[in-house]
């Protein structure tokens, strides 16, 4: 989960790391009480990248202009995406610009220091410039100046930027981060250092021992282009896209193996969820079919969805079990005058006690497959046939 | 080296958390070993006729040297657990439970690197070898003792193939769920190296995901080290890109720590197996075909 | 520095330990605002130990009684020591009462995890009862459970229990401590735990990285019993004693060893004060002259001392520049009308430039040895002589 | 095992600090082999003609590996300095640098231990063997060439004896300074071992203070492994209990980790001694005679 400008800038503070005196607007209105003097930059708080460019950040000298400005950037938006907030900062003029970043690198399975002398807008892609401090041992402010150094710092800017890493790098285990960067990292004609844009992505497994990121990720207000996606318990792992099947199934592996049938078969997926494995910590099997309850009942309000494809491979949970599940859905929602037909559904179950699954859904009139390719093929030729329907 | 064999003595921690007890329960009726349970404030109870101990210690002064562990434990409990394993001097840890946060990891890393440990997962089924031994929480109705080694990061996906492979009458010699976390114990790389030892392994089946470096290195490996015929699958090859598909491991997006390298998509890793003469299936069904073509080809080789 | 119960309890609160509604009483009127509820414990603010015993520990049950039981608390010395404020906490019933502790063991060189089931008063005379745990890799949570079992915890104990250790271990790394105390452990019949009473011992050396726990030391009061000592820079360890001869040295060991032959000698030191070895990592030759002069002027003061006994072995630090240090201080002494025999001085110098301060001092009528020896028998002679004058 | 001889190349990380400058010209005066100076934002300059590096990985890459480094940074940073110079295999760091976080020196002494790394100090005067090198800040005029070994904790102690010794006509082959702090690097015990083994070494003396537990050690120590004559000598018989004598090590208390034990104590330390047939001096001047006696004894031993 990534975190908004200001919401970086607040953990900067809190480490010691030097940023300029902000405020945060909620209404253009907060800007007549405004408590640091003119000019200010005022800056759009939105996850996507190229704010700048689409004009998302504002200098401004009065409070006239700054109402104007902020009622403009409110209602732009960026990637499709409206800011909830802006922040208001003091303006700062900068000699050089610096790019900072303490990054989790999952195949050296280490920390990685990494930083360039070309920060700024383009520093991302200037990949070739940044350079790179494996934190192999354990983390000693040294790490950082050998940082400083690869960049090709000198004199007293190793200490300086040094000790903004240091601290960077604290943060990073302090709060479980997959990511924090500083860019640009300002440097004043005077050698002062100033973090002037951060960007930090706290890990989602760690959230749980971090209740203040906690409380951060859950204020953020939800970006606008989002379209509704279903109510779902927050264990799920859902992804929306753009065609008319819907992937239900447990484990991403064969979450994934199955969207590739589906894609290989010519079908457009209209999303696809995994219920998870059965290594969940606290998992039992009870749990793995309430999920799967709680996914089906959230699907059948999606209206592009034609066809349901459920491919469980049980394990402690029995082929039964599931058939279960879906003949509860299918009859709930019967009796609240809201069916939906049985046809829609295309059931892969395998595991044990598959007989009694077998009779459940037959009764139902829901087709069984035993082979996932079958499931997939019988899935994307059920969405053409009620595509064409449709269409008639 | 890997010290695992039919008869290895096996300690559950965690075995009072509700998947604990059910993974315990699995693995004594497969009949591996299980020799205690750890569950710190369930000293001195019973479950499923093993005995329960407040702490590893404890249960290995009473139970003698255990082989392994399986870990059951809540995720942020994980790092603690598999340390105090490693403190007792147990060095095959198997971690099941999910959602371990990444720097736990990377001190686990560190930890069984300097100890020489194995650490397998975490979020991992675990190993089984069919028809003798299980640590992990594998259900036993899908695989069959044989020759084919698996080897995969996707419980369930390891689970599908090798339903097809025994429903094709190939049996296997040894499964292994590395895990499907951003940041695992043991690599892909160390289990080739095992199973191109392991002497009832005749061929080897690498099931990757998209996410990650590991299957091309894995892919280099083969090319260079691995004397038995390997096939190669990979998960995701319609994945939408820079989605998060389930765990961690399956992202896609430039990483910086990356340096911009295009490496971890389905293509990059489908390439590398092909670049290392590896065999690459595009759906799990060609799995079993490809392996009985892969054993002809190396028995008419081995009968040259 | 130990902290105060209080404040030892402020940074248990921080760290999630838990401990009783408390509030800090600076005035028996502050009990008119008390916003805890009745019956409390009023508990004197004292460093030194047996303060139950002593009476500085008292129930009350309202506002009446507690007033006067404040005004004698605050009237109560403890060992010499008055409280500067009182704790009034609420009351707790317990059914057990544990000893917790973390230390420094210095000759291990590791952390120790301290246990016993035998807390209370007596606790720390029961040496032989509490259980020890040598942190000797990293810290785990595990090491804390290690000591729950070897104390003879069992059940939901041993989890309570080590998770107070575990935050004890992480106070005591974060804040370099040298100990921190927590006795009793309270435990009541529910298996709820309760920090009763505490005990912080912070690191002198590392304070100037804790600035939050140098701002509470500087803010303790000087307990009452303690003589006015000289104002001395804070880099000097300067001990008091009863005598009459002051011992002026360069360097722990050389002190001790100076303080050994005055006493041998059947001399009876003042105090003792060591000035620092050169190894002080900002040290320079003049900053130790200038310590030595801070020195001289502060034990001037001190109307109990008849002899002064300098002992420098120089090393970058000349003889001669020491010697100028001594003739300074008189000289000044004298210009204020403040004169002080010169006589009263018993100077041992060692090192280069040695004779340039046989001339200083001769001229000076400052009696020089080279000899410690030597130097250390003069001095205890000069104060008989002068004791047995001013008998006379 | 320590490498420490007359021609090592010795780097002063902290060159810039006015002690560091101080100290590097007092080596270099003596003959030692500076060849480089660390000082981060420095990096370029030369100082008394050495050349001053950001990093020691820098200072190395220039001049080649050294055999010792002497740290004279502020308090807070030796641990991060001495971390730096082990990570660049240097194997005998000198810290002269006085109040060190005894928890920084905890983590210090377990990378010293990993590693194989000689910690001497913090706190410490260093090394000298008088007429060849000084690594540290000895001043060079109480010290002459001779054949006594000298181990102590507090610097100006050590010179006062060193200086006794000179006068007597007993040179010194070696000159350890431990550090005077609560929790030091190498300990009596190492030194002892060295210089038993050191050739140019026919006596030793041990200089001990009160406070901690390593001349209770070192008596133990050369009642069961050291040949050559050895004598003691303990500052702190007339020091008042329980207070603050200018270093932790000096506090006489009964420390709780000590669990009661009455350690610490001139008494138990003299007891350990004699206990351990060492001859004891009670002052400073008593102790060229015990040396002179004690190494007429063992001549006339090895004479027979």
């Amino acid at each position: 989960m990534e975190l908004l400008e200001y919401q970086a800038k607040e953990l900067f503070r809190e480490m010691g790391i030097p940023v300029l005196p902000s405020q945060r607007i909620d209404h253009p209105s907060d800007l007549k009480g405004l408590r640091i003097p003119y000019p200010i930059v005022l800056k759009s708080q939105v996850k996507a990248g190229g704010r700048g460019k689409a004009g998302g950040v504002r200098f401004v000298e009065n409070t006239i202009d700054a109402v104007a400005a902020a009622h403009t950037i409110f209602h732009l938006p960026i990637l499709g995406e409206y800011p909830q907030v802006l922040l208001a900062e003091s303006k700062y003029d900068s000699d050089q610009e610096l790019y900072l970043a303490v990054v989790l690198d999952k195949d050296a399975r280490r920390p990685v220091l990494l930083g360039s002398q070309h920060g700024g807008i383009n520093a991302e892609a200037a990949l070739d410039k940044i350079q790179k401090v494996v934190v192999d041992g354990e983390f000693s402010p040294f790490c950082a100046r050998q940082l400083a150094l690869k960049m090709g710092l000198q004199g007293e800017l190793i200490l300086s930027v040094s000790a903004i890493v240091q601290s960077l790098f604290q943060l990073f285990v302090q709060k479980d981060l997959d990511m924090v960067v500083i860019n640009p990292l300002g440097i004043s004609a005077s050698g002062e250092v100033m973090a002037l844009d951060g960007k930090v992505t706290v890990n989602d497994e760690a959230l749980g021992r971090h209740p203040e990121l906690a409380t951060l990720t859950s204020k953020m207000a939800k970006p606008h282009k989002q379209k509704e996606t279903p109510a779902l318990p927050a264990n799920l792992n859902f992804v929306d896209l753009h065609g008319n099947i819907s992937i239900v199934c447990n484990g991403a592996g064969l979450t994934m193996a199955t969207l590739d049938l589906v894609g290989a078969a010519g079908g457009e997926p209209a999303n696809f969820l995994n219920l998870g494995g059965e290594t969940w910590s606290a998992a039992t099997p009870a749990d793995l079919c309430e999920r799967l309850e709680k996914a089906l009942e959230a699907l059948a309000e999606d209206k592009r969805v034609k066809v349901i494809l459920v491919n469980i491979l049980g394990s402690a949970t029995t082929c039964s079990a599931t058939a279960a599940v879906i003949e509860t859905h299918l009859k709930r929602r019967e009796g609240a005058g809201r069916p939906r037909s049985p046809l829609h559904f295309v059931v892969r179950l395998a595991g044990s006690d598959l007989d009694s699954a077998k009779e459940c859904l037959a009764a139902l009139k829901v087709p069984l497959f035993e082979a996932l390719d079958g499931a997939a093929e019988r899935a994307v030729e059920l969405a053409e046939e009620l595509n064409v329907k449709t269409e008639k | 080296m890997l010290n695992f064999r039919a008869d290895s003595k096996v300690l559950i921690q965690g075995i009072t958390q509700p998947f604990g007890a059910t993974g315990a329960a699995l693995m004594k009726a497969y009949g591996t070993n299980v020799v205690a349970g750890v569950s710190p404030g369930f000293g001195g109870q019973t479950l499923d006729e093993i005995p329960v101990f407040d702490m590893v210690e404890g249960a290995l002064q009473a139970v003698g040297k255990v082989d392994a562990t399986a870990i059951f434990v809540p995720p942020y409990s994980v790092l603690d657990a598999a340390l105090e394993a490693i403190a007792s001097g147990i060095r095959l840890v198997l971690i099941v439970t999910e959602g371990v946060p990444p720097l736990d990891m990377v001190s686990l890393v560190k930890k069984a690197e300097e100890t020489g440990t194995w650490v397998i997962g975490p979020s991992s089924l675990g190993i089984i070898v069919p028809g003798k031994i299980l640590l992990g929480t594998y259900p036993a109705e899908f695989y069959t003792p044989g020759k084919v080694g698996l080897i995969g990061r996707s419980g369930s996906l390891i689970c599908e193939i090798a339903r097809q492979l025994t429903r094709a009458g190939l049996g296997q010699s040894l499964c292994v769920c590395v895990g499907g976390d951003a940041i695992v114990g043991s690599s892909f790389v160390e289990w080739l190296q095992i199973l191109n030892k392991d002497e009832s392994t005749e061929a080897i089946v690498l099931i990757g995901e998209i996410g990650g470096t590991c299957e091309e290195a894995a892919a280099r490996y083969i090319a260079e080290a691995i004397d038995k015929p390997a096939i190669a699958y990979v998960a995701g090859q319609y994945a939408p890109k820079g989605k998060r598909l389930g765990h961690a491991g399956a992202i896609i997006t430039a990483q910086l720590a990356d340096l911009g390298a295009d490496v971890g998509t389905a293509e990059s890793k489908i390439a590398a197996f092909k670049e290392a003469k590896v065999p690459v299936a595009y759906r799990p069904s060609q799995i079993p075909d490809l392996v009985k073509k892969a054993l002809k080809k190396s028995g008419h080789k081995a009968k040259k």
